[in-house]
C-alpha cells in the first residue's frame, strides 16, 4: 500500500502549475518569434539603415519609437531583427548540441568499456574548456559570423546532453523490453533506433528549452565582449554593448531595450523548460 | 582510508584530461589568426626587431620543441613569461586568482545557503502561492544577462542611491591591505584589518548579488524538486505514520535525503559562474582572472593564455571531485 | 562632500519597469549620498590628485615592455630623463614647445658644429633615491641595455644614425659623447623620449649570467628617482606618486601626491569624475565628454592635439592599386557628417597628410572634399562602375566603429561596396604583417613634430606604420636627403614638395584631427597637452 | 468491545473512485485477522483509514472506532500519538520504507525515543533486544547497516522492529509475504502469530494470497471490489467457503496436490459509487437474476461467519462443481511419444557474473545440464538466487555459459514484468512483429500474422494500436506471449509468467500457457518459484539451488515420493532447513550442507552428483536414509 500520497492539505491542485507555467513560456515565445519574423512589418528601417534626418542617439519618440544608438540607427528595428539572429543562432545551437550530444550519449552508454571512457574523458575535456577560449577558437577558424557561433555554442553545450543521455541509456540497455527486443533477433542499430534512443530523450526534452535560454545569454556575453555578432551587426548582446557607455548618461533606450528583449525572452524558455520539468517528474512519480 | 583512495584515484584520472586540455590548448592558440609579437614592438621597428622578440620569448623554435620546453617548465611550476608584459605568468595568475575565486565562491556558497533555505520551504508548501512566487522569481533571475545585470545595479547601487563604493578597485588603498592570497576580504580578515574587511565587503557586495541571482535559480529547483520528491516517498510517509513528530521528520529524514544532489549541481554551476564571472569582472573593473585571461587571448599572449585555460580546467575538474566526494559522504548507497 | 549628480537619479527613474522593479528593492535614500564605505572620496585633499586610467601598467621595465601607452606615459614622469620638452602657450591653452627643448636631469645637450656629435654633461651631486650618484657611468649601462632590448629606443635611435652601443662613449664621470653616423635635426625631439637613465650601481646587484640586465627585478620593482617616486603600487588596482625633491632641474612637480587608480570601463570613469572620486578622467570617451561639459564641477580642458584619423588605402591589392578608385573613395568619405556625429564637431578638418601645426604643413596636400558626383566620375576614370571591399578596424574603439558605419554608407551611394570588420589587436596585427587589409581606419599620433619622421614611420619603404604599402622613389630620394638638410626652410622646401607628390598618389583618405579633450574636476590646473600623447605631471596642480 | 471496530466504512477518491463501501469488521487484541482480496479491491484503503492517512481528496463516511475513539475525528495531537503508538504499520516494499539515508539503528531508536521514551545506551539496548526478537542475528552490527545493505528478509524484519518499536495496540502488516520465498514467509508470518499470542496486540494481515496467511489467521475478511463480501472464523471460510468469490480465490491458485486449477473469467470492476447490485455476479457461475437486481447484505452462515451473497455454497472448497472450467488437470495429459529429437541441449554449464572491480564475482550457475525434446514440457523451480532467471537467459542466448556448452534451436522467452516487456513508445502489433522484422517478413505480412495470433490469445483487434501503459497485467502477458509464438519457435521459455499478475488473472495466463505448451511442435520451459504452479504445467521437473540441480524427474514421482532434503523442505515434507540462505554458503560439497539437518562431514566435504534413485534423480547421498530420519 504506498503512502506516498498520504493527505497532506498544503498540497492543493498538485501539477497543475506546471502547465500554467509551460502555457505561459510557450505564450512568450510564440509573441516574440512573431514579433521578430513579422518585424519588417512594423518598422520602415533596415537593421543597418541610417537616418540621416534624426541625430545620433535621438530620444524615443516621434519617427523612432525606441529612438537611435550612438550610429543613428534605429533602436526598435534592430530589437526585431537581432531576434531573428539571436533565436536563430540560439535554437540551431541546441539542436546540433542535441543531436551530437545524444549520439555520443547513446554510444557511450550502450557499449560501455574503453569506449566509453574514452568518449567521457573526451567530453570533461571539452566541458572544461572555458566557454569564451572554445567560441574564440571555432570563430577564428570557420571564419566569424552567425554559422560559426551556432558551432561554437552547440560545441560547448554537447557535453551535458552527452552525459544525460548516456546515464539514460545506461539505465535502458538492460531492461527487460530490451531482452525482449534482443530475444527477437534485433540488430544492434534497429534495437538503438526503434528501442533505446525513443526512451531515452525524455531528459533532454525536458533540459532543451532551458538551454536554448542559457545559449542566448552565452552569444549575449560572447557579443558583450565583441566576440560574438560583430558590433555594427543587429544582436541584443551587441547592441547592449554598444549602448553600455550611454545608460550612465540617462540614455537608457540604446541599452536597455535589448537587455528587456534579452530578459522576456529567456525567461519564455527557463518557464517552458520549467513547466515541462514539473509535468516530466508528476509523470515518473 | 576509503576517501583518501577515491580521491587519489579520481586525480589520476585527472591527468589524462588535464594533459588533454594542455595539448589541445597549445595547438588550439597558435592555430588562432593572430600575431602576438607585433603587438609589442614599438612604431619604429623593424624585421629584425620582430625576429629578435621572437627569439626571446622562443616562438622561433620548432613548434614540438616548444611543447616540450613548455611541459618540462609546467612540470616545475614555471608558467613561461608574458609576451605582452614580460613578468612570469605564474606570478601574474597568483595575484589575479584570488579576487576572482573570492568572488566566485562567495556567490555560489551564498546561492546555496538561499537555495537550501528557500528550496525546503518552499517544497513543504508546494502549490501554495509563496512557492509559485519563489520559482517565477528566481526564473526572472536566471533569465537576465549577468552584464546587462552588473550594469543596472551599479547604476542604482552607486550613481543612484549612492549605497555602494564605485565600481573600480576592489578594497580601498587608504586601508594598506597587505596581500597575501589576494584575496581581499580573506587577506584582511588574516591580518585582521577592519577598515580592509569593512571595505572589501562593501565592494564585494554588487558583484556578488549579480552573480547569486543570476545561479541562485537551477540550484533553487534541485534542492526544491529532490526535497519534493522526498516528501512524496514511501520512506517518508512510513516514519510519518509511525507518528514521527514533525522537527524529526524534517532534520532525520528530509534534510540530509533532499540535499543528496545538491552538490553537483553546485560543482556544474561554479563551472558556468567561472565563466560568467569575465562578464561580471568586466563591467565591475575588478581586475580578476577572468579579464586577465580575456586580455591575453585578444593579444595571443601564449603562456597566459595556456596557463588560465590549464587553471580554469584544473579548477573545473577538481571543483567536480569535491562534489563527488561531499556527494558520498552525504550518500551511503555510493560507494567509493 | 559632493552631492551625487542630481539629473542621473532622474534619468534613473525615467527608465521605466527595469527601475521600478529593482528599486522596489531597495528604499530610494533621497539626500545627499552617505557613502558608507570609509573610502577616501572625501573631499580632494589639497595636497593629492586622482587621476583614472583605462588599463594597469604590464611591467615597470621601460626597455623590454610592450607597446602600452599608459606605462609610456607613466615612465615619462618617474624615470629620470636628461632632457625634456619646454612649454609654451597657443590660444589660451599650453603644450609642449618641441623647437625649445631644454635639459632637465643633466646640465647641457650640445651638438658640435656638424651636429654629429653630441655631449652631455651630467649635473654634479644628483642622487637616486638609493642614495648612488647619477654618473655618465649610469647613463652608459641605461643605453647598452636599450640596445640589447632592440625595443622603442633601438627602433627611433635608427632614425637619427644611432645603430650601436659603442657610438655611446663615457668622456669623464660627468660627460658622455653621441657619435651619429649622419647628423639630423631630429636629434633633440628623439633624445627626450630616449634619454632616460637607470640607477645602473642599484640594477647590476639584481643582474644574474642568466638575466645580465636583470629583467626581473626591473619588471617587478617600481623606480623611483624621476620628478616623482613610486611610493606604492597595488598590482592591478592603483598606483601612487610622491614629488621627488632630488629633482635639481626647473618646474619641480606642483603637486605632492598623485594617485593613478584602474578603471577599465569608461561609463564608470564618467561617474566617478561626477561623484568627484576622481580629479581627472584619462579614459573617458567623446560622448561622455560631451555631457560632462554640462556637469556641474566638472571642467574639459580642450586643446588643438596632431592626432590624425585616416583611412590607409593598400596601394599594392586591387582595386586600390588604381589611384582614381582611392580618389573615388575620397571623394565619397562624408568628412562633415563625421566630425559632427562621431566628434560634436570637436575636430579640425585637415587638407594633408601632414598633421595640422606640423612645421611645413600646406593646404594643397589633401585636395578632397565629400562630392559623390566626383566620387562616381574618378570611378568611371578606373574603368569601374562599381567595386566591392573590406574596411578594418579595431573592436574596442567607438569611434572607429561609428566612422566605419558612416563610410561605409556614404560609399555605397557611389558605388563602393564596403564589408566592415571589426579585428581585435593581435588579428589586426597579424593581417598587417601579411599586409592583405584592403582598407583600414588608423587614429594615432607621431612621437616627434617632423615630417622626416613621419616619413620615416609611415610613408618610406618597410617602415612599420606603412600599412598602405606605399613606395614612390621621389618621396624615398627626399627622405635620404632630408637626413642631412638641417636648414629648417630648406627643409620645408622639401615638405611642399612631399605633400604636391601625395596630393596626387592620395595613399590616405585623411578624416579629421580631433581635439584633446579632458574632462577634469574645476579645481585641477596646469594642464600642458603633451605632442606625443605622454601627459606630463609635474605641472598638474590642484587648488580644491 | 474490541480493539478495532470499523461500521459501514465508505471511502470515495476524487469525487469518481469508490474504494470503500460499507465496510465493517472488527479486530480484538491478541487475535490475528487476515483481509485478503485482489489488488484494487481496498485492502490498502483500509489501512490508511485506520492510520489516518487517507490520500489527498477522498471523502471518509463511517466510523474507524479504536479503543472507542473515531480515527476519522481525531484531533491532531490525539492522531500523532495514535500512529504508532495505537496503530503502527509494516510496510509492503520493506526496503523502500527505511529511509535510505539513515541506519536502520537510528530509524528504530526514533520510534523508541518517540513512543516510549527511552534514550541513550537503555534505547539501544532495547533496540539491539527487538532485532534479536525478530530473528536478526548479529544484531548490534545490523544496527549500524543502512537499508540498500539489507536482504530482503532482513529488511522485512527491520520493518516489524520498528512497527514493534513504536509498542502499538494493533499491527496492520501490508502483503508481509511478496517477494519472499517458502521458507522465510513462514518465518515472518510466525512474528506476526507471536506478536498477538505473547505480546497481546491485535494483528491485521493485509494480502492478496489468501492462501500464503492462512496459517495464521484466526479470522478472514474478504474484501471484493471495495465491499466485504465474506467474514468468519478461518477453519470454516478455508475449507467451505459460503461466497463464490472465496472459493474462486481459493481454487484459482493450483496447490500441493495437484488439484486442477479454476479458471474465473473476467476482471475485477473499479467502481464510481456504491454498488446496487453484486459486484461479483457478472464474473459468478451461480449468478441469478436476483444477485443482477439486487445487492446482497452480510447474511449470518455460523459463529461470527456472515456472506454478502443471496445462493451460498456449503460444500467443500475440493469439490468440483459442474461449471468450473479447470486447467492443468495432469492425468489428461498423454506422455510424450518416443524420445523426439532434442530442441535444446545444456552440457555442464556454468556462468559467472564478473564484478566491475575484478574480484570474485557471483557464481550464478555451476555446472547444470540438461536436455529438452521436441513436444517436451520441462517444469523449473528454486526459490529467488538459485539461477532460474540465470538458466532462462542462457537458454535464449541472452547470456554466455563461461564454461560448458548450450545448444539451442529457435527459441523465445516470455518475461516476468508483461509491461516491463513492451518497449513505452510502441505499439502492440509493433512488439508482435519484432521477431519477424528480423526475419525480414514485409510489413503487410507482419500485420496479418500478429493480427492472427493475438486471436489466438482470445484478445480484441483493437488492442494491436494500443500503447502497453493501456493494457491491463492480463491483456499484456497475452502479447507477450503472442509476441513469443508469432515466429513459430522450436522451444518457448516462460520465465515466472505468473508471478506478478492477481491471482484471477493468473489462472487465465496458467490456462493460455497451457493450451501453447500442449502444441506438441515446439518444446516449453516453464520456470517458478511456486511448485504447485509448475506442478499443474510440467511433464518432467528440476530443481534447483544454489546454481544446481540437486533433484529431477517425472513431475509425479518427484511430487509424490521427493528425494532430496531441500525438495522435501519445499514441500514441507517434515524437513525444516536451520537457517536462512546465505550468500557464501554454495562453496565446497553439498550446496545445502549449511541448512541441512542430515548434514555430515561427507556432505560438506564431497561434491554431490546426481544419483538414480527409482525413476528420479537426486543430489545426495544419504537419500535411502533419509526415508527412516524424517
Amino acid at each position: 500500500m504506498s503512502l506516498s500520497r498520504t493527505g497532506r492539505r498544503r498540497e492543493k491542485r498538485d501539477g497543475r502549475f506546471g502547465t500554467v507555467l509551460v502555457v505561459t513560456g510557450a505564450g512568450i515565445l510564440a509573441v516574440v518569434a512573431l514579433a521578430v519574423l513579422l518585424g519588417p512589418l512594423f518598422t520602415a528601417w533596415g537593421p543597418n539603415e541610417i537616418d540621416p534626418s534624426a541625430p545620433t542617439l535621438a530620444e524615443p519618440g516621434g519617427a523612432h519609437l525606441f529612438g537611435t544608438d550612438v550610429n543613428g540607427m534605429d533602436v526598435w528595428s534592430r530589437l526585431l531583427y537581432a531576434g531573428r539572429v539571436d533565436l536563430g543562432i540560439a535554437i540551431a545551437a541546441v539542436a546540433v548540441a542535441v543531436v551530437l550530444g545524444s549520439v555520443l550519449g547513446v554510444v557511450a552508454g550502450y557499449f560501455g568499456g574503453w569506449l566509453d571512457d574514452v568518449l567521457m574523458r573526451l567530453t570533461d575535456i571539452f566541458q572544461a574548456f572555458p566557454t569564451f577560449i572554445l567560441a574564440l577558437a571555432v570563430a577564428a577558424l570557420l571564419g566569424s559570423g552567425p554559422v560559426n557561433l551556432t558551432v561554437a555554442i552547440a560545441l560547448v553545450n554537447a557535453p551535458a546532453y552527452a552525459r544525460l543521455v548516456r546515464a539514460e541509456v545506461r539505465a535502458i540497455r538492460d531492461l527487460t523490453y530490451v531482452d525482449a527486443a534482443r530475444t527477437s533477433g534485433a540488430s544492434t542499430i534497429g534495437l538503438l533506433w526503434r528501442h533505446v534512443l525513443p526512451n531515452s530523450l525524455t531528459p533532454v526534452r525536458v533540459i532543451a528549452p532551458l538551454n536554448c535560454g542559457w545559449a542566448m545569454l552565452t552569444l549575449a556575453g560572447l557579443s558583450f565582449l565583441g566576440l560574438g555578432i560583430p558590433v555594427p551587426d543587429a544582436e541584443w548582446g551587441a547592441m547592449i554593448s554598444l549602448g553600455t557607455g550611454d545608460v550612465v548618461a540617462g540614455r537608457w533606450w540604446t541599452s536597455v531595450p535589448p537587455g528587456i528583449a534579452l530578459l522576456v525572452c529567456v525567461l519564455g524558455f527557463s518557464l517552458l523548460g520549467e513547466g515541462l520539468q514539473e509535468r516530466a517528474d508528476r509523470v515518473r512519480r | 582510508m576509503r576517501v583518501l583512495r577515491f580521491v587519489v584515484r579520481r586525480l589520476l584520472q585527472l591527468i589524462p584530461v588535464l594533459l588533454g586540455v594542455v595539448v589541445l590548448t597549445f595547438l588550439l592558440v597558435r592555430v588562432l589568426p593572430g600575431d602576438p609579437i607585433r603587438t609589442i614592438l614599438g612604431p619604429n621597428a623593424t624585421a629584425a626587431d620582430e625576429a629578435a622578440a621572437g627569439a626571446r620569448f622562443g616562438l622561433d623554435r620548432p613548434l614540438w620543441q616548444q611543447f616540450t620546453d613548455y611541459l618540462s617548465g609546467l612540470v616545475t611550476g614555471d608558467f613561461g613569461t608574458s609576451i605582452q608584459s614580460g613578468q612570469s605568468v605564474g606570478g601574474e595568475m597568483a595575484l589575479r586568482i584570488g579576487p576572482t575565486m573570492e568572488l566566485v565562491v562567495l556567490a555560489v556558497a551564498i546561492a546555496m545557503v538561499i537555495a537550501t533555505v528557500v528550496g525546503l520551504w518552499s517544497a513543504r508548501h508546494a502549490n501554495r502561492a509563496g512557492d509559485h512566487g519563489i520559482r517565477v522569481l528566481a526564473l526572472v533571475g536566471n533569465s537576465m544577462p549577468e552584464f546587462w545585470l552588473g550594469l543596472v545595479l551599479i547604476l542604482v547601487g552607486y550613481a543612484g542611491l549612492g549605497w555602494f563604493p564605485a565600481p573600480s578597485g576592489r578594497v580601498d588603498p587608504d586601508t594598506d591591505l597587505t596581500p597575501i592570497t589576494g584575496a581581499d576580504a580573506l587577506d584582511a580578515l588574516l591580518t585582521g584589518n577592519m577598515p580592509a574587511l569593512t571595505s572589501s565587503l562593501w565592494h564585494l557586495a554588487l558583484p556578488v548579488l549579480t552573480l547569486v541571482i543570476v545561479i541562485v535559480a537551477p540550484l533553487l529547483r534541485s534542492v526544491r524538486a529532490s526535497a519534493l520528491e522526498v516528501l512524496r516517498s514511501e520512506p517518508y510517509a512510513a516514519a510519518e505514520a509511525h507518528g514521527l513528530p514533525g522537527r524529526l521528520l524534517r532534520r532525520g529524514y528530509l534534510v540530509r535525503a533532499a540535499l543528496v544532489r545538491l552538490p553537483s549541481l553546485a560543482a556544474l554551476v561554479f563551472g558556468f559562474s567561472i565563466g560568467s564571472t569575465v562578464l561580471v569582472e568586466y563591467v565591475y573593473s575588478w581586475q580578476g582572472f577572468g579579464q586577465w585571461a580575456l586580455r591575453g587571448l585578444l593579444y595571443r599572449d601564449y603562456p597566459v593564455v595556456q596557463a588560465s585555460v590549464l587553471v580554469i580546467a584544473f579548477c573545473y575538474v577538481v571543483v567536480f571531485l569535491i562534489a563527488d566526494v561531499v556527494h558520498a559522504m552525504l550518500d551511503p548507497r555510493v560507494r567509493i | 562632500m559632493a552631492d551625487s549628480p542630481h539629473f542621473s537619479r532622474r534619468s534613473i527613474l525615467q527608465l521605466g519597469g527595469v527601475g521600478a522593479f529593482l528599486l522596489a528593492t531597495g528604499a530610494c535614500a533621497s539626500g545627499s549620498k552617505n557613502n558608507p564605505s570609509s573610502s577616501s572620496s572625501g573631499g580632494a585633499k589639497s595636497s593629492t590628485l586622482k587621476i583614472a586610467v583605462s588599463s594597469y601598467i604590464s611591467s615597470w621595465d621601460q626597455d623590454f615592455v610592450g607597446f602600452d601607452l599608459t606605462a609610456l606615459m607613466l615612465y615619462k614622469n618617474v624615470f629620470p630623463y636628461m632632457i625634456d620638452y619646454g612649454v609654451k602657450t597657443v590660444g589660451g591653452s599650453k603644450i609642449l614647445d618641441t623647437e625649445n627643448i631644454m635639459p632637465t636631469f643633466a646640465e647641457s645637450f650640445e651638438p658640435d658644429a656638424e651636429q654629429k656629435v653630441w655631449t652631455l654633461k651630467l649635473r654634479k651631486g644628483v642622487k637616486f633615491p638609493s642614495g648612488n650618484e647619477l654618473k655618465a657611468a649610469d647613463v652608459k649601462w641605461s643605453k647598452d641595455r636599450a640596445f640589447a632590448a632592440q625595443a622603442n629606443v633601438a627602433g627611433i635611435y635608427r632614425t637619427i644614425g644611432l645603430t650601436k652601443p659603442e657610438q655611446v662613449v663615457v668622456v669623464d664621470d660627468y660627460t658622455v659623447e653621441f657619435h651619429q653616423e649622419f647628423p639630423s635635426a631630429l636629434t633633440r625631439q628623439i633624445q627626450a623620449i630616449s634619454l632616460y637613465v637607470f640607477d645602473s650601481v642599484e640594477a647590476k646587484k639584481h643582474a644574474t649570467d642568466a638575466d645580465p640586465w636583470a629583467k626581473e627585478w626591473f619588471a617587478k620593482n617600481p623606480p623611483t628617482g624621476g620628478y616623482f617616486n613610486v611610493t606604492k603600487a597595488t598590482q592591478g588596482q592603483e598606483i601612487e606618486l610622491t614629488a621627488n625633491d632630488a629633482y635639481p632641474g626647473p618646474d619641480p612637480a606642483k603637486t605632492k601626491t598623485i594617485r593613478i587608480s584602474v578603471v577599465p570601463a569608461a561609463a564608470n570613469q564618467r561617474l566617478q569624475l561626477q561623484a568627484g572620486d576622481i580629479d581627472i578622467a584619462l579614459g573617458a570617451n567623446p560622448r561622455d565628454i560631451r555631457d560632462l561639459k554640462k556637469t556641474s564641477g566638472v571642467a574639459v580642458l580642450s586643446a588643438a592635439s596632431n592626432s590624425q584619423v585616416a583611412i590607409q588605402m593598400s596601394t599594392t591589392t586591387a582595386p586600390f592599386d588604381d589611384v582614381n578608385v582611392r580618389k573615388a573613395l575620397a571623394y565619397a568619405t562624408p568628412y562633415e557628417q563625421i566630425i559632427k556625429n562621431v566628434y560634436g564637431g570637436d575636430a579640425r578638418p585637415t587638407k594633408s597628410v601632414v598633421p595640422l601645426d606640423m612645421p611645413g604643413y600646406s593646404e594643397k596636400g589633401y585636395p578632397y572634399t565629400y562630392d559623390i558626383d566626383k566620387a562616381k566620375a574618378a570611378l568611371a576614370a578606373s574603368g569601374r562602375t562599381s567595386i566591392s571591399s573590406e574596411l578594418v578596424f579595431q573592436t574596442d574603439n567607438d569611434e572607429q566603429q561609428q566612422i566605419a558605419v558612416l563610410v561605409q554608407s556614404e560609399a555605397r551611394k557611389a558605388g563602393i561596396e564596403l564589408k566592415l570588420t571589426p579585428l581585435d589587436p593581435a588579428t589586426l596585427a597579424d593581417r598587417r604583417g601579411k599586409k592583405n587589409i584592403p582598407l583600414q581606419i588608423t587614429s594615432g599620433q607621431l612621437w616627434v613634430n617632423d615630417v622626416e619622421y613621419m616619413l620615416a614611420t609611415s610613408f618610406v619603404q618597410g617602415a612599420n606604420l606603412n600599412y598602405a604599402n606605399y613606395t614612390n622613389p621621389k618621396i624615398e630620394q627626399i627622405y635620404q636627403q632630408s637626413h642631412t638638410t638641417v636648414d629648417t626652410s630648406a627643409r620645408n622646401q622639401l615638405w611642399a614638395q612631399v605633400q604636391d607628390i601625395m596630393a596626387e598618389d592620395v595613399p590616405w583618405v585623411v578624416i579629421c584631427q580631433p581635439n584633446f579633450n579632458l574632462p577634469v574636476r574645476e579645481s585641477v590646473a596646469g594642464w600642458v597637452q603633451p605632442m606625443d600623447g605622454l601627459a606630463r605631471l609635474r605641472y598638474l596642480g590642484t587648488s580644491a | 468491545m474490541s480493539l478495532l471496530s470499523i461500521e459501514n466504512l465508505s471511502v470515495v477518491i476524487g469525487g469518481r473512485v469508490a474504494a470503500l463501501s460499507d465496510v465493517s469488521f472488527t479486530v480484538d487484541a491478541g487475535e490475528v485477522v487476515g483481509l485478503v482480496g485482489e489488488s484494487g479491491g481496498g485492502k490498502s484503503m483500509v489501512g490508511r483509514a485506520i492510520v489516518g492517512m487517507l490520500p489527498t481528496g477522498s471523502v471518509a463516511t463511517g466510523r474507524v472506532g479504536f479503543d472507542g475513539v473515531d480515527v476519522l475525528t481525531m484531533s491532531a495531537e490525539r492522531l500523532a500519538h495514535h500512529r504508532g503508538h495505537g496503530a503502527a504499520m509494516c510496510f509492503q516494499n520493506p526496503r523502500g520504507a527505511l529511509s535510505p539515508t539513515r541506519t536502520a539503528g537510528r530509524q528504530l531508536l526514533d520510534r523508541l525515543r518517540t513512543h516510549q521514551g527511552m534514550d541513550g545506551e537503555r534505547a539501544r539496548e532495547s533496540a539491539v533486544e527487538l532485532f534479536e526478537a525478530v530473528g536478526i542475528r548479529s544484531a548490534r552490527r545490523r544496527l549500524g547497516a543502512y537499508p540498500h545493505e539489507l536482504s530482503g528478509g532482513m529488511a522485512q524484519r527491520v520493518m516489524i522492529s520498528l512497527a514493534t518499536g513504536c509498542a502499538p495496540r494493533l499491527l496492520i502488516a501490508d502483503e508481509p509475504t511478496t517477494g519472499l520465498d517458502v521458507t522465510l514467509t513462514a518465518e515472518i508470518l510466525r512474528q506476526f502469530r507471536h506478536a498477538a499470542d505473547t505480546d497481546g496486540r491485535g494483528v491485521l494481515l493485509v494480502s492478496h494470497d489468501i492462501n500464503a496467511i492462512a496459517a495464521v489467521c484466526d479470522r478472514i475478511v474478504v474484501l471484493y471490489a471495495g465491499t466485504v463480501v465474506e467474514t468468519g472464523p478461518a477453519s470454516r471460510v478455508l475449507t467451505a467457503p459460503a461466497h463464490p468469490y472465496t472459493r474462486a480465490l481459493l481454487r484459482s491458485v493450483p496447490d500441493l496436490d495437484g488439484r486442477p486449477v479454476v479458471v474465473t473469467p473476467g476482471a475485477m470492476p473499479l467502481l464510481r459509487e456504491a454498488p446496487a447490485v453484486c459486484p461479483f455476479a457478472p464474473r459468478c457461475a451461480h449468478a441469478e437474476d436476483d444477485c443482477r437486481t439486487s445487492r446482497p447484505r452480510l447474511a449470518e452462515q455460523g459463529a461470527q461467519w456472515t456472506a454478502a451473497c443471496f445462493h451460498p455454497l456449503h460444500d467443500a472448497v475440493e469439490a468440483g462443481q459442474a461449471s468450473d472450467v479447470t486447467v492443468g488437470a495432469p492425468a489428461r495429459r498423454a506422455a510424450p511419444a518416443a524420445r523426439a529429437e532434442p530442441v535444446l541441449v545444456v552440457d555442464d554449464a556454468h556462468v559467472v557474473y564478473k564484478s566491475r572491480f575484478g574480484r570474485g564475482g557471483h557464481h550464478a550457475l555451476r555446472g547444470v545440464s540438461l536436455t529438452v525434446a521436441k513436444g517436451e514440457r520441462i517444469g523449473v523451480v528454486g526459490e529467488s538466487g538459485c539461477g532460474k532467471s540465470t538458466l532462462a537467459r542462457l537458454i535464449v542466448g541472452l547470456a554466455k555459459p563461461t564454461s560448458g556448452s548450450v545448444t539451442a534451436a529457435r527459441s523465445s522467452l516470455v518475461f516476468q514484468d508483461p509491461i516491463g516487456s513492451l518497449s513505452p513508445r510502441r505499439t502492440v502489433e509493433d512488439a508482435i512483429g519484432e521477431p519477424l522484422r528480423a526475419l525480414g517478413v514485409p510489413a503487410a505480412e507482419r500485420a496479418g500474422r500478429a493480427a492472427a495470433v493475438l486471436d489466438r490469445m482470445k484478445l480484441d483487434r483493437s488492442i494491436l494500436a494500443r500503447r502497453p501503459h493501456e493494457l491491463s497485467g492480463g491483456q499484456a502477458q497475452r502479447v507477450g506471449i503472442a509476441r513469443a509464438l508469432v515466429a513459430e519457435p522450436d522451444l518457448i521459455v516462460f520465465d515466472e509468467p505468473t508471478s506478478a499478475l492477481d491471482v484471477t488473472v493468473q489462472a487465465q495466463i496458467l490456462a493460455v500457457i497451457d493450451e501453447v505448451a500442449a502444441d506438441r511442435s515446439h518444446g516449453s520451459v516453464f520456470i517458478s518459484h511456486d511448485l504447485a504452479t509448475v506442478r499443474g504445467f510440467a511433464d518432467r521437473v528440476v530443481v534447483l539451488y544454489l546454481g544446481r540441480i540437486v533433484e529431477e524427474g517425472p513431475v509425479e514421482e518427484v511430487f509424490a515420493r521427493p528425494r532430496h532434503p531441500y525438495t522435501r523442505a519445499l514441500l514441507s515434507r517434515g524437513v525444516a532447513l536451520v537457517r536462512d540462505l546465505e550468500e557464501a554458503d554454495a562453496t565446497a560439497g553439498c550446496a545445502l550442507a549449511a541448512r541441512c539437518p542430515f548434514v555430515t562431514d561427507r556432505c560438506r566435504g564431497e561434491d554431490q552428483q546426481l544419483q538414480q534413485y527409482g525413476e528420479s534423480r537426486a543430489a545426495c547421498w544419504r537419500v535411502p536414509e533419509i526415508g527412516e530420519l524424517v
